[in-house]
């Protein structure tokens, strides 16, 4: 596995907010011990001394608060970025982000633009406590009125928080916990995706699909340089999970005749689910073999002793890209 | 619970209060009408609440932006949205009628309590790009039990934003009643959270616009937030679906209606000679052109 | 269409309530209004008056309370029925939901029976206004510790309702609204399932399989019906979309070789991608023709004039089956 | 804020109060030693917050069923959970590692707020079947701004459901200060909401026992729910992952340590010649025991 020494994750998330901070003056971070603390996975850190307090909101300890007082800052003009503290954590603010933040521009019959973005730290393979290493990408996924992108990489969170504050819509952005300081990663193929929400092919492959999001890209990754030469995977980093960039996925199924899906939220009614069904209805044609999904199976994420049986690993992901080949 | 007597409003604010209400009054006749003929898809009276509602509206000014929940019908009116825009939504054809930007009047909110938070950010958020932060937000009596009530007045509080919480305290949520809802006020929840705040009596218009206008003094002054709670009636049942008389005693209806703040006031100010028959039959007439325009738009 | 004069779905709902009141004195019913005024469909109306206000409770304007104070309920061994007054409004009640009720018995180590069972009024069509016709099952149905059923009948939601209260774990349970008071729906094969966690093929046919649930059952019979003799169509009403019977689907494909699932929620990572993800992976062999789905594109539910574009009548549906056999 | 002078104990129970704070000081130590070498992912230090807890837990009673949050250490141990049943949870080992029914001690609650609910269904569902229905929930003073907090007082007021709502109000939710959390305290949004509380100090155990006992007296007797908040002290950062030396001032750190409670008891019973030098050792040594056992099962 090939491994240049790349700034971490949550240095480059933090200096893209530090940049957005200092360009734009409606912009403001907003969320649980960001401030002071610098948040608890330190990716806000220094922001409060550079920027101030008023930019740099300790918000209330209330989800519902950080995104339903979001609503009201991005009406009147601001530019909120939010952080809720884990992914765990989301939920108390599903309301406001499902049938406010969501539904808002709709409301104003299409004259609004809402600018919002709500960061999530999320995943697992930390040994965290209970609800500290979930994944419920999904559940925004299937909200009309909200995107959602999962990036894996520093250049790929960069690009795409730059991208969403400026949609004028709300964006959630998944960012992988496990990776926030981890340095060493594998190498990608080429530069920043375009435009900038479409996925990337990260590796180039001519016998079977992967696609993927998020942490498990690495490892994913990592299995598609073990298998080669002999299996030649092409990975494709879906980055954006609602809505998808279909077209990308499809090309390249078009190409290699076999997918699979791999990814850390349970299996079941998750994104997995939805590129499998829209491959296999679109470029059903094209495909010499069933459809793969490995995901977890359905059941909680369990105490930290037992994440290696709930997390996907490389050997896993080996075994399912031989079988299709086979 | 504080009420006053009659004594600063002159005779212009007067027949202005009482023609919005009685405007009000009529679209909210029309559109039940609308409804009934199967125009409309809902309706949800706002008779009883026009004291409390123009009253209100009036004293806090053009400028206040105003955060509804959705019974608002003659604070919007007294805003200037049209009785046309404002039935739109309830005949299927939008999710809001009227420009909110404009009115400075947002779109009505149907999950309860969900605009307590929007109000509370922003005005957080005109306050820190130095505009005018001075929001108010209208919520119900059954809408407190939400948790974002709660979180938005301790929100307004530790901001310190510039926000008038108006409770309508209609005494019922559907089926339910207000007592049931809680045992204390929605004014003394408010204090603790510390939001100085009010209970009033709504059926007046005068006490209520009086109340309101040292309330936005107060916001506007210091700063920060203030409650409060108006008591009205509900004439008819929470919906144009709901029989109100499956759960409400008959009594109460009845004690309800004859309360009628719209009748007293203009009884009232016809008592005073602030306005006489022929000024009542000009605003009739001028509700009757309303009513018809309505009916136009929606029955054909 | 056949139609026999049926009970409408919220009569039986009512009586089934009812005698799980009478049978078992653990059993009690939380939600707003659905006491004094019997529930805005009149649901629950008599039982207040039959049971008492301590077992027929109408509660606090609160989701989160329902839901929240319905778990200690359980955990002091009552089984609580709760209702939400419409699909639209369950959002302020997820985190209970999904955190803690989803949770209890995987944190109690499995030493615990949390019988808990929350009814949704959902579904479209009945010119509601915003959040009146919502669809949210999917959002559950991710959820391991929660079990979701979609009845399109009066007869299932008798056997789900029943089974459910003796599940021991939380049950969300939608019921259409726009069958609640209907009668002279399109008559249906055989008799309950069994078990009462299953699909059940509501109409045989070799020609093509769809999977559907909920009011729109109705419409996918009525198309099979109007297609029939030229197309035959087998039917087949999911009934529990969490977890989902996938051998009756996938049994029914493996006869007929064809797959279109219809449902009314929006199509993005929905029931329809999971059906169609886990067919494309376990009888993808059996497939004649690629997989679809019917169901809204992503958009949010519009107001009630343009709720017919939204809907997926029974035109689309012989149109859809039509293609699949072409 | 009410403190009261030391009166009603006696020597017995004030030597068991002792005993059990400084066994959940010693397994507290034990457990920070453990998660330094890898033995645990993550602790909670509840150092500083042994007087509200023991003198809380030992006030209600064995009876009461206690929902606690997830830094309630003194209060599981003093309840009978061992430590080793306590840290599994925090070594990965399971979600709770003691049998909650048994010591009617429920599982610890990670999502702040949401067991506040939960007690008071439980409360209203033993009520519903004839059973014994005091319940005491805990919770932090961070917590109190999540709305499940407002919407479980006041439906705790609306049913008069015999809850005791603990707040241990530590000064600090991670980084951010009580005082910018809210403006008011707990105490006073609780009577809000139509809850009868007090605010009190939670360093001295014995005041904590005497205002728990009426508290306690006042929910069985008049079966209607009561709040107490407590001031503590948070003498180490809120987890091991956090350095509180970034956002919180030495001083105060330094004056927390200084206000130690179990100290500060220890000194206070000897001086009173309730313990002597020879009781202590005694405790010391069975305190060694537990820490050892504890070491034995963990570290390995
Ligand atoms: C979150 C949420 N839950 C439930 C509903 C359904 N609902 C609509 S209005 C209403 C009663 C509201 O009572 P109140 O706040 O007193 O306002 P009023 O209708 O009396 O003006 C209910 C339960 C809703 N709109 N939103
Ligand atoms: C709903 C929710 N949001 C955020 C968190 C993350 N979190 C854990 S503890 C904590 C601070 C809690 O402060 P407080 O309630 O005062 O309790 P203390 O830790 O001081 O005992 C936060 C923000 C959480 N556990 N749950
Ligand atoms: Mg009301
Ligand atoms: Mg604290």
């Amino acid at each position: 596995m090939s491994a240049r020494r790349q700034t971490p994750l949550a240095e480059t998330i933090n200096a893209t907010l530090a940049d957005l901070l200092e360009r734009d003056p409606r912009v403001l971070l907003v969320g649980e011990d960001i401030g002071r603390l610098g948040g608890v996975f330190r990716v806000t850190r220094g922001l409060r001394e550079r920027f101030g307090r008023e930019r740099v909101r300790d918000s209330l300890l209330a989800e519902s608060t950080i995104v339903g007082h979001a609503v009201g800052l991005a009406l009147s003009g601001l530019v909120p970025v939010c952080e809720i503290q884990f992914d765990g954590f989301t939920y108390p603010a599903v309301n406001q982000l499902v049938t406010q933040a969501g539904r808002m521009v709709n409301r104003w019959n299409g004259d609004l633009r809402l600018s919002l973005v709500v960061r999530i730290p999320s995943g697992g393979g930390v040994r965290g406590v209970e609800h500290h290493s979930e994944s419920n990408e999904a559940l925004f996924a299937r909200v009309p009125g909200i995107s959602v992108a999962y990036p894996s990489s520093g250049e790929d969170a960069d690009q795409i928080l730059r991208h969403a504050v400026g949609m004028g819509s709300p964006v959630v952005i998944y960012e992988p916990i496990r990776l926030y300081w981890r340095r060493g990663l594998p190498d990608r193929l080429g530069g920043p995706a375009v435009p900038p929400t479409s996925a990337r092919i990260v590796r180039r492959g001519a016998d079977v699909t992967v696609a993927t999001f998020g942490a498990i890209t690495n490892d994913v990754l990592a299995a598609a340089q073990a298998l080669s030469p002999s299996v030649e995977t092409e990975v494709v980093d879906l980055r954006w999970l609602a809505p998808i960039d279909m077209t990308t996925v499809l090309e390249s199924v078009a190409r290699t005749g076999r997918l699979l899906v791999v990814h850390e939220a349970t299996k079941d009614v998750g994104i997995g689910a939805e590129v499998a069904a829209a491959v296999s209805e679109s470029g059903f044609d094209s495909l010499k073999c069933a459809i793969r999904r490995l995901a977890p199976e359905r059941r909680d994420y369990p105490p930290a002793d037992f994440e290696r049986d709930y997390q996907i690993g490389v050997e896993r992901i080996k075994e399912e890209v031989l079988e299709m080949v086979k | 619970m504080q009420t006053e007597s009659l004594c600063d409003l002159d005779d212009d604010l007067r027949r202005s209060i009482l023609r919005h209400m009685l405007t009000a009054r009529g679209v909210d006749e029309e559109a039940r009408q609308l409804q009934k003929q199967g125009a409309l898809d809902l309706w949800l009276s706002c008779q009883g609440q026009e004291a409390a509602q123009v009253g209100s509206v009036l004293a806090v000014g053009p400028d206040a932006t105003v955060f509804p929940s959705y019974r608002e019908h003659a604070v919007a009116l007294t805003r200037g949205v049209t009785a046309e825009e404002l039935v739109a939504q309830w005949a299927g054809r939008t999710f809001c009628g009227w420009d909110p930007r404009d009115r400075r009047f947002f779109p009505y909110t149907l999950v309860l309590a969900a605009q307590t938070l929007h109000a509370v950010g922003y005005s957080i958020g005109r306050r820190l790009q130095g505009l005018d932060d001075f929001v108010v937000v209208y919520v119900g009596d059954g809408a407190t039990s939400e948790g974002d009530m709660s979180e938005a007045m301790n929100l307004a509080a530790v901001e310190s934003a510039s926000v008038l919480f108006i409770c309508q305290n209609n005494g019922w949520a559907i089926s339910k009643p207000a007592a049931e809802q809680m045992v204390t006020t929605v004014a003394e929840r408010a204090r603790g959270f510390g939001i100085e705040s009010a209970l009033i009596q709504g059926d007046d218009p005068e006490t209520v616009h009086r109340q309101c206008v040292r309330a936005a003094e107060h916001v506007r002054d210091r700063r920060s937030p203030y409650l409060i709670e108006m008591r009205v009636g509900r004439i008819h049942g929470h919906s144009t679906s709901d029989a109100q008389e499956v759960y409400r005693g008959r009594d109460d209806i009845a004690r309800t209606a004859a309360a009628d703040p719209v009748l007293a006031y203009a009884d009232r100010l016809t008592g005073l000679d602030v306005v006489d028959a022929e000024w009542l039959r000009g605003v009739e007439s001028q509700v009757r052109d309303i009513r018809e325009r309505l009916m136009k738009k929606y029955a054909s």
